[in-house]
């Protein structure tokens, strides 16, 4: 039985084809300003490489931002549900997911069933987003993958708060006046990040597996940062991060389709 | 007459206070609950809770106030620069917390750049943190003077046998708010959190008098009013201020519907009575400083807490909002015990920093409460199994 | 809060330091280097406060003789207390069995003397639910206790209440989440009302009666006046102490500014605070008489006073710095006590204290006028415009010492001094005295790091031509 | 005899060369990744169009948040007095300047002698920063330098309350989907940074002559959005306000010499 689930973010958006237990194909495109549009798009992707056609999905769920507007979905789900069902499917173990996109941060806590039973999201500004990481990393003039390695190398970090994006980055502009090394920076920077995304963590009472999803589970540095501030590992998935949501609405289409 | 009191909810100078000033009547702005209605009212005065809706900047607000403050007294300030509060015949600010005790200061000031913005009467008075009997003393003492300058200013005189009519006229109308909470209680909840909250902003912005007599008629109505509860969840609001019907209709748009609160332009000022028999000024005094379930009340988490389960319960609630205005520490922390407490009693909760004023973050507050749904959706499922 | 930070006890890490810092004075200098050696972290603080000789050493000793009482409570059977830094101490020195430990003090002491300050206690504290806006003072040594990392009090006490809601609030969220007991000190907005000065000894007393039933012991009256008889003779010492900073060049070197509030905020009424103090007016007696200023140069390039608190920077840069750059440190609006005699008070006696201690009542209402006249609990509590208050008595300070330039630092959580600081720079300007407001946190570098806050105030300095 | 300033901040970098008293060239580029690359860049640029090497200048002063990382730079002065030394050698009367740059809002009071005599910063926020605008933009794939022409084409403006610069961003991306019209949503945010701007400018209390500097007084929409917000008229300049500091620090350069 084929699914679907199509995740509507407002930088992103994803679509995940799911057959039973196997992910036939999955896509990403930078959303454009009209939801229904990027929702289509993605979708005739995902339906591409996989060679089929909308008519053979039994179901689709819609999540995200712009999940109302997406057309061709009956059923949606929020994204927080939807992280919890994609991870909780790849890794039965996870009871903690850390999902830090490019626009908000959440943590989720699952029960054994993988129901959500508490979760907490920044409310603040974007303290703690992944875009954040990409304004640094653009001041730095590092990829963002560049970033997160050069952590390792760092011998005295400096200090940060990741609060306010802009003011952190005049922060970043006198350490890098002072002549202080790019890794020392992006160290600092990413433990910053890390700090902010444990206090949500420990505020919903974290419990073993934790594991990421959302474009900063790909930041190494930021992942090391969050295993120490946690003291715990972190459990890597099998699947791009960045589309758990919208396989998580996969999951529900199909449960949905079992009945369940 | 919902609808009256909605318009009355969602203007500042609603249609009862132009018809109050047509006929040569006098409104009294006051900052918050600790200030007893009672006493403005007896001087023959319209009291009037300041408020902040319908802000459009900062300009003002931000000028005057540092960056690290609440955005309530900000939106106040930027009315009152505005000169949304010309209308205003006197104000008393008081220590309700520090963000709200500062506006004193920064509203006089900003009454130099924007001439003929303060009110001629204008007085600080604080409120003990504490209530024992030399503070209910001490706060007595507060409130004679408060009665000295009113009757000074206004050439008005407030006798004990004044204060004792208007003590009993608001706990008729406090008696009625408890008919109501009792109804919205019920299983067949008749009225939407939104309308519920409509009426007990408006009770602070309409003549006491004339509230009452509406207020009984629109309690009559609901007793013979359908469920408005089918089929949702039933939820209930704690922590800060918040007069703002966009933010609870944006909750009630995600199936749910709100049937209890403690915060402050709702249950806070009604769940008790004013003791008519004793010294008026010491009743009052002894009231306000008792009955509230405000955090800056220092040390008494307990009695709170006990107070949200009892509620909780009557109400029959399915879970909590615990949300407070950013930069309201007082709220702000007191919810994170709250939720670790309530949690273990059982009751799922969900916190929620947000900024007052305009509501225009509805996508990010909707995906958190659709989530919180969900959650007590399964969590029931699971009680089912 | 990182694995390694949960290995050690708060309390005992500050204590290591503080202890290993004052054996100094016992030994040589060179036994001073390999002791360095052991405590490569706190190197740089321990230099800054030495470098200043006798003071520094006495400043350490009067520390430890504080942090020895509350590491040993314990073992000695006695109750822990925890308070906040307004609260007068006398009351818990005249207790047998009680010592009392104070919220921002200790976060004070990490501040200085740890890498990373106090963050991660900080973040402990919000990870529990507590709001990160609330004032980093007390988050900082809170968070160590919410992870039974340190002496964990018994009781509790705040004299915040009516003063500072965010100080109050962290007290009141400790009590709440610990159940510990809690006593408040409430303090309405006017100063020297007589209804105002009963409604203090009433709730002051009522305090000590608390104190008694969670201690189980009565307050001890000859400790009692021990203790307020020594501040008697610590508040004459002080008078000579600002007398002396009226000088131009100010002889008093910056950091003695720390030395002189941390004590009188954490051992006032004791010996080894009296012997700091004598130290200190020591150095300063003889820089006046040398004419010189109380930097390392001996020369003054501007006088600043903080109108607020002072930054605590890790390893105490802040004072190293005023130093480095020859500007002298006048007292902060926190370091006014308000005893009698004090040159600030001059015509306005009815707002000073006088210690009488001929009785017990007697000296229960002197430390009720003392406690009400602590620094904010005075200029905080009122419109900051009304008679004195903040903006009295920052112009009475600044019209006496003479200061250049202000600055206005405290912490992200201080609704009530960033409510109107705006106002009060805008009346000081008025007044022809330069003041900047310094958008960053006294305990928390995160906010804005010490080299950013730093080059802001070279930035000030040169732009409104306070040096050339 | 040439004298020369030279401004390296966030977001773009500028010179200008003077030739006794006289603006004789000046030049503007995008900010690169290190401040020194951006000195040397926009200098040369600025050295072709006045057609003389580095060598003839007599003094350079350097500014900006790369002030220090100018290699030839003889000294450097800080932006607030570069701003308003520059604003007032072009209009003399001017008593308070506000500069908008990338990475923040400044409003500087100067007194009769052109001395500072009080300044502010934007405190806390990015909102109000010519970065804010940079990422609104770009959130709606319009070119920073078409949005006050964009803006002046609103009929109902939108109300946007974010103050934080990613919300703000998520806001207006919602904003577009519930099919807001672009330009009612740029001068929103006009309007919304307008105010910030002008609540930081009373903080300190207004002057009458006002001027404002720094790229983002190009914006036409901004401009008239600030003279709102301030109730009162802004003196426009016929000089790029976009090269005042480096202008400023080219005077101070000249200054120097004499």
């Amino acid at each position: 039985m084929i699914v679907a689930g199509c995740d509507v973010g407002s930088l992103t958006t994803k679509a995940v084809i799911l057959d039973n237990t196997k992910i036939i194909s999955y896509a990403l495109i930078k959303s454009s300003f009209n939801p229904d549009q990027s929702a289509s798009e993605v979708m005739e992707k995902a339906l591409k490489q996989a060679g089929l056609a909308m008519n053979d999905i039994r179901l689709c769920v819609g999540t995200g931002y712009g999940r109302e507007r997406i057309p061709f979905v009956k059923k949606t789900v929020s994204e927080i549900a939807c992280h919890a069902k994609g991870a909780y499917w790849l890794l039965p173990s996870a009871r903690t997911i850390i999902d830090v996109g490019g626009q908000d941060c959440k943590a989720i806590r699952l029960d054994i069933k993988g129901n959500v039973i508490k979760f907490m999201t920044n409310d603040k500004c974007a303290s703690g987003t992944g875009r954040f990481l990409e304004v640094m990393a653009k001041l730095l003039n590092l990829e963002l993958e560049e970033l997160g390695k050069l952590s390792s190398q760092a011998r005295n970090a400096i200090t940060l708060a990741a609060t306010c994006t802009a003011w952190s980055q005049a922060e970043v502009i006198v350490h890098m006046n002072s002549n202080t090394s790019k890794a020392d920076l992006a160290a600092g920077i990413n433990d910053a990040m890390a700090a902010r995304v444990s206090i949500l963590v420990k505020a919903v009472a974290l419990e073993k597996d934790v594991c990421m999803t959302g474009g900063v589970a790909k930041n190494i540095g930021v992942v090391a940062a969050m295993e120490k501030h946690l003291d715990v590992p972190i459990r890597r998935l099998r699947v791009d991060p960045q589309i758990i949501g919208a396989l998580g609405a996969a999951v529900f289409a199909k449960e949905k389709m079992e009945g369940k | 007459m919902i609808k009256e009191m909605k318009k009355a909810a969602n203007t500042l100078e609603n249609q009862y206070i132009q018809k109050w000033k047509k006929s040569g009547g006098k409104v009294v702005g006051y900052s918050c609950t600790f200030i007893p209605e009672e006493i403005i009212h007896a001087a023959g005065l319209m009291p009037f809770r300041l408020r902040g809706i319908g802000t459009m900047s900062l300009s003002i607000g931000d000028s005057y106030f540092g960056p690290v403050i609440c955005s309530f007294p900000k939106c106040m300030l930027q009315l009152a620069g505005q000169g949304t509060y010309r209308f205003l015949d006197g104000a008393i600010i008081t220590n309700g917390c520090d963000s709200m005790r500062r506006l004193e200061e920064c509203w006089r000031k900003a009454s130099d750049d924007y001439p003929g913005t303060l009110p001629e009467y204008y007085e600080f008075f604080s409120v003990p943190h504490k209530a024992v009997d030399y503070s209910i003393a001490f706060y007595g003492g507060e409130l004679r003077n408060m009665i000295e300058t009113l009757e000074k200013h206004f050439g008005a005189s407030i006798s004990d046998e004044a204060l004792r009519e208007s003590i009993a006229l608001y706990n008729e109308g406090r008696k009625c708010l408890q008919k109501l909470d009792g109804l919205r209680y019920s299983e067949k909840a008749p009225i939407t959190g939104e309308d519920a909250m409509a009426i007990l902003i408006a009770g602070h912005a309409i003549p006491r008098e004339e509230f009452n007599g509406i207020l009984k008629g629109i309690i009559e109505d609901l007793e013979k009013t359908a469920s408005k509860a089918e089929n949702k969840k039933r939820l209930m609001l704690v922590g800060s201020a918040s007069d703002d019907l966009d933010f609870i209709r944006a909750i009630e748009e995600a199936g749910a519907i709100v049937v209890a609160d403690t915060i402050c332009f709702g249950s806070r000022t009604y769940s008790n009575l004013v003791d008519e028999q004793a010294a008026p000024v010491h009743a009052l005094s002894s009231h306000y400083l008792n009955h509230s379930i405000c955090p800056r009340m220092l040390g008494y988490y307990k009695s709170r807490l006990a107070y949200i389960m009892e509620t909780a319960k009557k109400a029959k609630v399915d879970g909590i909002i615990l949300q407070n205005v950013r930069f309201c520490d007082l709220h702000g922390s007191e919810n994170g015990v709250f939720e670790r407490d309530l949690e273990a009693a059982g009751i799922p909760c969900m916190r929620l920093e947000r900024e007052y004023g305009p509501l225009v973050e509805t996508g990010r507050i909707r995906m958190r409460i659709d989530a919180f749904m969900e959650r007590i959706a399964s969590a029931e499922v699971h009680a089912g199994e | 809060m990182k694995k390694e930070t949960r290995e050690y006890n708060y309390d005992w890490m500050i204590w290591s330091i503080f202890n290993a810092g004052s054996k100094v004075l016992d030994g040589t200098q060179k036994e001073y280097e390999s002791l360095k050696k052991v405590i490569p972290n706190f190197r740089t603080l321990l230099d800054t406060v030495l470098r200043h000789g006798e003071p520094g050493v006495l400043f350490l000793k009067m520390l430890l003789e504080y942090l020895d009482s509350l590491v040993t409570a314990k073992k000695q059977g006695k109750k822990i207390c925890l308070g906040t830094f307004v609260t007068a101490k006398h009351i818990f020195h005249a207790f047998d069995n009680v010592v009392p430990v104070w919220a921002e003090p200790m976060t004070v002491f990490g501040t200085l003397a740890l890498r990373r300050a106090t963050t991660e206690y900080m973040d402990y504290c919000c990870e529990l639910g507590f709001t990160e806006t609330s004032c980093s003072a007390q988050r900082g040594s809170l968070g160590a206790y919410l992870a039974g990392l340190a002496e964990m009090p018994d009781f509790m006490v705040c004299g915040a209440p009516g003063i500072c809601d965010t100080n109050a609030n962290a007290i009141q969220f400790m009590s709440s989440y610990m159940d510990l007991p809690l006593f408040q000190l409430n303090f309405p907005a006017k100063l020297t009302e007589e209804r105002v000065m009963d409604y203090h000894r009433k709730d002051l007393r009522a305090m000590i009666s608390f104190i008694e039933d969670h201690a189980g012991t009565r307050i001890n009256e000859g400790k009692l006046r021990e203790s307020l008889e020594e501040q008697k003779h610590q508040d004459e010492l002080c008078n000579e102490f600002y007398d002396l900073m009226r000088l131009k060049p100010c002889p008093v070197p910056p950091i003695f500014q720390l030395f002189h509030y941390g004590g009188r905020l954490t051992m006032p009424g004791k010996k080894s605070y009296t012997a700091l103090l004598e130290s200190m007016l020591e150095v300063a007696r003889k820089n006046a008489a040398a004419g010189v200023a109380g930097t390392s140069t001996g020369k003054e390039r501007s006088r600043l006073m903080m109108c607020y608190i002072e930054h605590y920077t890790t390893d105490a840069r802040f004072w190293e710095w005023l130093d480095a750059q020859e500007i002298s440190l006048l007292p902060a609006l926190i370091f006014t006590f308000w005893h009698e005699g004090a040159n600030y008070t001059m015509g306005r006696e009815d707002e000073t204290y006088h210690i009488d201690t001929s009785n017990m009542e007697t000296m229960l209402d002197s430390l009720s006028d003392l406690n009400s006249r602590m620094p904010m609990v005075k200029q905080l509590r009122g419109p900051y415009d009304a008679p004195h208050m903040w903006l009295d008595d920052l112009l009475g300070l600044s019209k006496i010492l003479k200061p250049d330039f202000l600055i206005y630092v405290g912490s992200m959580g201080c609704r009530n001094s960033w409510g109107v600081n705006k106002l009060v720079q805008r009346d000081c300007e008025r007044e022809g005295i330069p003041m900047m407001l310094l958008f960053a946190d006294a305990f928390d570098d995160r906010v804005a790091s010490w080299e950013s806050v730093a080059e802001k105030i070279s930035e000030f300095m040169h732009v409104r031509r306070i040096v050339s | 005899m040439f004298v020369a300033g030279c401004d390296v901040g966030s977001l773009s970098a500028k010179a200008v060369i003077m030739k006794n008293g006289d603006i004789l060239a000046s030049h503007v580029i995008f900010s690169k990744p290190e401040p020194e690359e951006s000195a040397r860049a926009v200098m040369s640029g600025t050295l072709e169009k006045a057609g003389i090497s580095i060598k003839d200048i007599a003094h350079c002063v350097g500014t900006g948040y790369g002030r220090n990382s100018i290699p030839f730079a003889n000294a450097v002065e800080s932006e607030i007095i570069c701003h308003g030394r520059g604003a007032r050698w072009l209009i003399p009367q001017v008593r308070m300047v506000i500069d908008i740059g990338g990475q923040d809002a400044k409003a500087i009071r100067l007194d009769d002698a052109g001395n500072v005599i009080r300044f502010a910063y934007n405190d806390r926020c990015a909102s109000g920063t010519g970065r804010f605008l940079e990422i609104m933009a770009g959130a709606m794939g319009i070119r920073l330098e078409d949005m006050g022409n964009i803006s002046l084409q609103a009929k109902n403006p939108v109300a946007i309350s974010n103050q934080c610069v990613v919300f703000a961003e998520t806001e207006i991306i919602s904003l577009i989907n519930a099919g807001k019209d672009l330009s009612d949503i740029v001068s929103g945010l006009h309007k919304a940074m307008a105010h910030r701007v002008a609540a930081m400018a009373k903080g300190i209390e207004l002057e009458k002559a006002i001027t404002m500097t720094g790229g983002v007084a190009k914006n036409r929409g901004m401009f008239s959005a600030l003279e709102e917000a301030l109730g009162t008229k802004i003196m426009s300049m016929d000089t790029d306000p976009q090269i005042i500091g480096a202008l400023g620090a080219a005077l101070t350069a000249r200054q120097a010499v004499n």
